[in-house]
């Protein structure tokens, strides 16, 4: 009966694995792959990202698609996690038979996917921050959103500008958190600013106070917070409470209207240090990418009824960076056309800065302009700093 | 002992069938998704026939084997990476670390029984969890983890079907060597300290050690495990070998069934498949996921496997 | 003398063992009925399926003209048929006093208090002992308070099983004194399953030998105590003098 | 000295939220002898279903902080009555995989119906913040410690001087011999999953001002409340509170002096510590033995 049982079993996965859909693969349509985090703790990016991706979608469709090619979209969850990240990639490659991968927008997940992009050959335009996924460029791999080394030099150079060189961070002790801690030392460093005392915090952690404490009596300057919410509205609420006056600059992973909600009165004259995204009203007619993010800003609203967060800039970069890689192709779409096309060069303003895609720069911020912005909240407003 | 050796050999033909199993199914799979499954199934069945050793005959139940699989992928990595062994050998390494540890935590542990000796196993794999995150200068913490692991592509194979293959020899070899000593001494010292570790040890089984050695097996085959996932992905990080683990690890034990290694295989199937299965259900798939969960131990506590294969036998017997 | 539990044909077991094989049986209020038998003769089996913690497999089951067939065991015990199961289960971590007020649980408050009287009257040790754990008093303490437990609720009909099991003799008169004290003054209708089957018979107005699942002998105390049979099997009938003293 | 002092009330406070945690553990594993994995789960629909209640819904407070308790203890004894109650098997492990399922089930029903971010909830109000030179209670701090209080003193009441409470404990002692006594053992255990997914509802609405409402929130907070459980001493309510404290205190004081990061491995290593010296508890007495 065991064998019975067992031959069954392997009955039922040859034919989960024989009896698959084939899709009947157009030549006017672009299938086009996207992997996110719609649940687990990195919920708080892929959800918006999500909603920007199908917003995007939509609005190719209805103009007749991309360059005449249908676009054809195949998501899935990712639910934060490598292994099921890793899982999804593969259905998308071989089950879903997609041309592009946009995704996924976590540094741990993008790590286990850039070897499994690299062995498929299949263009994978990461969401996440973090420089290793591109730099030294593998072939197949590009990424959009600011680098964590982008926004903490912006963080620091800010300070620095205000002459505050003695800092206090605090991360937490998340993937996110840990990258953080890594470039804002290694980046003070350079700037010969002082870090003068490391904080960290678990992500669920509900009190923040004994670190406050500490920090306190390290006599700094400035504290840069690097972490995702909950973690720096309890701490803002703890600074407030515990009396703690020096400056606060919070990273780009609390860049969402939710900070002014959720953090209220605790909030008031710190610093986020965000993409532009954050403040798609605010911005001076003079920035370059003033009109992207306020056109997306204004499309996302009144799609969806919602504050934009930042992320959305990231999966906005990335379908747009496959548009212009796509309209480049005349010929029917492959994955490598795709992957030369964009490598060919691809330049473009983002929401996420001046892209330029090239063989080299598979990050596209050309670092001629910051991707990302310092504001300060003021009266319960996000201002310009 | 005539009915011992029979039931032994046709645990050795069932064991060729699934050597057969893998092969067909290698090379009926096209799909590289349905081959990857199937190889973190073959993976993670490791770890599970290990865990039934430990929970269906010795009856000591671990809510901690995903300690062992996380240290078993670490320790490979870390022989790959830092020491430049080979990554055949890293599997050796990956199965004797784990292995030796698990012997020493034994000792002590494995005093405690029942919801004490689940709990404690759970703690272990949480403490495990937090070293894994914190002690970044050898596991790299969350960010970013390991990475840069080798790609196996030996004798002109692409790296998947590699590991596919050496997943699958790992899970016959670890069965075989399972079914031996279940079928030996050993087995017959552990069924008589599941049944009471008073006349266990009144008939001159040293149960402390006897339990502890099974404490350590299981441990080693959750490291081997860990090793291959870590092959297999060729980047990790901590959040991989969080409690989770542990307990769909259990899940696939009990999910499968507690009184046969062929169980554990089941199991691991089951509970790899299940969430692919479950992908329609879009949001809902993490409440229809924990209501399967639910209806499967109401239903069918002895195990989803164990229950089927009962059906089965029913019917046959009515036909 | 009014008829109190009536069964025929009980069938009952465990899984897919039946361990009773169409029982059939009436107890009446104030007589003390005895069911004597080997180990395993299923006579426990038989108290548990009346009281509800067995399910009745088929066979008709009534006290007190109440159907018991698929009752919960709680709402039996409220009818007023208490069994005061075997190994005594008094509740080992609550005072001598609260394991009386859960065996009044579900009467009211003055009730319970009424009822305590009588039993502390009878049970002067149990009043010493009234905010003592229950778990730490000796077995025959513990015995005394399992039955004073089922006695605080006033029931009609009473099971007990095993009540002397690994007592010693003095105790052991104690309770066969109870026994007969609730029969005649209490009018409560009893049913008895004893190993010490001498004992037993000498007290029961009624009896019945099982065996196997099944009732083998009926009659008086008397005539089974009498029927070479029974005292071969279990009253050690041609053994020495010496050792039945013993 | 005053940071000392303040880590100590910091861990109180946290200590408090474990406590309550703990003591739906104890209490569920005192009337049915399950160790209820789901539990945690409780605490994090408490603090969903306040901020769904207050800040999505709008409707009053107070409201919300009921409705957040009525229906954590709905769903308490509905896992009861529909699923544990009706397993067919009562081997232990089975039934720990049962409540593990209902957690998952619980988790993502959550998240179905209350979304998933992360979201605040206004504090309770009502008591100032108390400062005392560099030492300060939030106002928050003080609605949980007082609630703890009255849990605490509720809880002693109805074991200790109540009949029903007393049938809960003999229910889960002697099953049997409760149920000959007319006293039904499901009720009892029912009784007991609606007083700790009930309590759980309230720790999480308490919680949800100071550290924000998530759907993920409950595996986190079942397993503090787990490990304080077993260190007070499983069963033991007085231990739970002792438990979470002594666990709330611990980490406060270490992420405070040691590092933070290893702060969420203490809870554990106290656990283990304790089941390998004490297994019975800090607080456990030597459990009488049935003779």
């Amino acid at each position: 009966m065991d064998r019975r049982q067992f031959l069954g079993t392997m009955a039922g996965a040859a034919a989960l694995g024989l009896g698959k859909i084939s899709f009947a693969q157009s030549a006017n349509e672009l299938r086009l792959g996207f992997l996110a985090a719609t649940s687990g703790p990195a919920a708080f990016l892929g959800a918006s990202e999500r909603l920007v991706f199908d917003l995007m979608v939509e609005q190719y469709n209805a103009a007749g698609g991309i360059g005449g090619r249908k676009v054809v979209p195949v998501t899935y969850d990712t639910e934060g996690n490598s292994t099921v990240a890793a899982q999804q990639l593969r259905r998308l490659i071989e089950s879903d038979k997609v041309d592009v991968v946009v995704g996924p927008s976590t540094t741990g997940e993008a790590l286990v996917l850039r070897t499994i992009a690299e062995e498929s050959k299949i263009p994978l335009i990461t969401m996440t921050g973090t420089e290793s996924i591109v730099v030294p460029p593998t072939p197949y791999v590009f990424k959009t959103a600011p680098t964590d080394r982008h926004v903490s030099l912006h963080m620091l150079q800010f300070a620095k500008e205000k002459g505050w060189t003695n800092i206090g961070i605090i991360t937490s002790a998340d993937g996110f958190g840990q990258a953080g801690a890594t470039y804002l030392k290694a980046n003070a460093e350079k700037l010969g600013m002082k870090i003068a005392l490391a904080e960290e915090f678990g992500p669920r952690d509900t009190d923040m106070t004994p670190q406050i404490l500490r920090l306190r009596r390290a006599g700094i300057q400035a504290l840069m917070i690097w972490s995702v919410n909950p973690g720096p509205t309890i701490i803002l609420r703890n600074a407030e409470a515990a009396g703690f006056k020096t400056p606060i600059i919070n990273s780009f992973g609390v860049a969402s209207p939710a900070l002014l909600e959720q953090a209220g009165r605790s909030a008031e004259n710190t610093y986020v240090s965000t993409m532009r995204l954050l403040i798609p009203d605010l911005l001076p007619a003079s920035d370059p990418l003033q009109p992207v993010v306020a056109k997306i800003a204004k499309e996302y609203r009144a799609k969806y009824n919602q504050p934009v967060t930042t992320f959305v800039g990231n999966a906005h970069d990335a379908v747009k960076l496959v548009e212009l890689a796509v309209k480049k192709i005349s010929g029917p779409l492959s994955r490598d056309g795709i992957a030369n096309a964009i490598k060919s060069g691809v330049s473009f303003p983002g929401c996420n800065g001046m892209m330029a895609y090239s063989a080299t720069n598979h990050g596209g911020q050309d670092d001629t302009l910051s991707p990302v912005v310092m504001v300060q909240i003021k009266n319960g407003k996000f201002v310009p700093a | 002992m005539k009915s011992a050796n029979s039931s032994l050999r046709r645990n050795f033909i069932r064991l060729g069938l699934l050597v057969v199993g893998i092969a067909v199914l290698d090379v009926a799979l096209t799909s590289q998704f349905y081959r990857s499954t199937l190889t973190l199934s073959l993976i993670f069945a490791i770890a599970a026939v290990g865990l039934t050793l430990l929970m269906g005959f010795a009856g000591q139940v671990s809510i901690g084997q995903g300690a062992f699989f996380g240290l078993g992928a670490y320790s490979a990595a870390f022989a790959i990476q830092q020491l430049g062994i080979p990554p055949l050998v890293g599997l050796v390494v990956a199965a004797v670390v784990p292995g030796f540890f698990g012997y020493l935590i034994a000792r002590p542990i494995l005093r405690l029984s029942g919801n004490n000796l689940a709990l404690a196993t759970l703690a272990l794999a949480a403490v495990f969890y937090v070293v894994a995150t914190q002690w970044s200068s050898v596991t790299g913490g969350i960010d970013p983890g390991i990475t840069g692991l080798p790609a196996l592509d030996y004798f002109g194979l692409s790296h998947i079907h590699v590991v596919l293959w050496l997943a699958g020899i790992c899970l016959v070899i670890c069965t075989a060597v399972a079914l031996l000593l279940i079928d030996g001494r050993f087995g017959r010292a552990l069924m008589a300290i599941k049944t009471s570790e008073v006349v266990a040890s009144c008939t001159g089984v040293d149960v402390a050690r006897t339990k502890a050695i099974a404490f350590a097996i299981a441990a080693a085959y959750a490291g081997i495990a860990g090793a291959l996932f870590g092959y297999f992905l060729r980047a990790f990080n901590a959040t991989s070998f969080n409690v989770g683990l542990s307990i769909e690890l259990l899940m696939m034990v009990i999910v499968g069934s507690l009184s046969t290694v062929w169980g554990a295989i089941f199991g691991a199937l089951a509970i790899m498949v299940l969430p692919n299965l479950l992908e329609g259900f879009d949001h809902a798939k993490l409440l229809v996921y924990g209501l399967a969960m639910v209806a499967i131990m109401m239903l069918a506590p002895n195990g989803l496997g164990e229950t089927l294969a009962k059906l089965v036998t029913r019917r046959r017997v009515a036909e | 003398m009014t008829e109190l539990l009536k069964f025929q044909g009980l069938v009952a077991g465990y899984g897919q063992i039946t361990v009773l094989k169409n029982l059939n049986l009436t107890v009446n209020s104030g007589e003390i009925v005895a069911l004597v038998g080997a180990n395993g003769a299923g006579k426990s089996t038989l108290l548990n399926t009346i009281s509800g913690i067995l399910p009745v497999r088929s066979g008709n089951i009534s006290f007190d003209k109440k159907d018991l067939k698929g009752m919960r065991a709680s709402k039996i015990a409220r009818l007023g048929l208490r069994h005061v199961p075997e190994g005594r289960r008094v509740f080992a971590e609550l005072s001598v006093e609260d394991n009386l007020r859960l065996g009044a649980y579900g009467l009211g408050r003055s009730e319970f208090e009424a009822g305590l009287d009588p039993i502390y009257k009878m049970f002067p040790r149990l009043v010493e002992r009234r905010n003592q754990l229950a778990g730490t008093m000796s077995g025959g303490e513990q015995q005394m308070l399992a039955i004073c437990r089922a006695l605080i609720s006033k029931p009609r009909l009473l099971m007990l099983d095993e009540p002397s099991m690994g007592l010693a003799p003095l105790v052991v008169a104690e309770i066969f004194r109870l026994i007969k004290h609730m029969r005649n003054e209490l009018g409560i209708g009893i049913l008895l399953v004893e190993q010490n089957a001498r004992a037993a018979l000498r007290i029961a107005d009624r009896a019945c030998v099982m065996s196997l699942g099944k009732f083998e002998l009926e009659g008086t105390g008397q005539q089974l105590l009498r029927n070479p049979a029974v005292a071969e099997a279990f009253l050690g009938g041609n053994r020495p003098p010496v050792a039945q003293a013993v | 000295m005053d940071s000392f002092l303040q880590n100590l009330i910091s861990g109180c406070l946290l200590g408090c939220i474990y406590a309550m945690a703990a003591l739906g553990f104890t209490i569920v594993f005192n009337a049915s002898r399950i160790v209820n994995f789901a539990n945690g789960e409780f605490l994090m629909l408490g603090g969903v279903g306040l901020a769904g209640v207050v800040v999505t819904a709008g409707l009053p407070l107070w409201l919300g902080v009921i409705l957040a308790i009525a229906c954590t203890a709905f769903v308490g004894v509905l896992m009861q009555v529909a699923f544990l109650n009706n397993a067919r098997s009562a081997d232990e492990l089975s039934l720990v995989m049962l409540t593990i399922g209902t957690g998952l089930a619980i988790r993502g029903a959550g998240a179905l119906i209350f979304g998933r971010s992360v979201t605040f909830v206004p504090d309770f109000g009502l008591f100032p913040m108390l400062l005392m030179g560099d030492v300060y209670i939030v106002s928050q701090g003080i609605w949980i410690a007082l609630t703890l209080v009255a849990v605490g003193i509720a809880l002693w009441y109805l074991f200790s001087r109540t009949t029903f409470g007393k049938a809960m404990k003999a229910a889960s002692q002697e099953p049997r011999a409760a149920a000959l006594c007319g006293i039904e053992p499901r009720q009892a255990a029912a009784a007991a999953f609606a007083i700790a997914a009930g309590l759980g509802g309230l720790a999480g609405a308490l919680l949800a001002p100071i550290s924000a409402a998530f759907y993920e929130n409950g595996v986190f907070l079942g397993l503090k409340g787990f490990a304080a459980a077993v260190a007070g001493g499983m069963g033991n309510p007085l231990g739970a509170v002792v438990g979470g404290l002594i666990i709330g205190v611990v980490e406060a004081l270490s992420a405070g002096y040691v590092s933070s990061g290893y702060k969420d491995g203490v809870a554990f290593i106290i656990l283990l510590l304790v089941l390998l010296f004490r297994p019975q508890g800090l607080l456990g007495g030597v459990s009488v033995k049935r003779v």
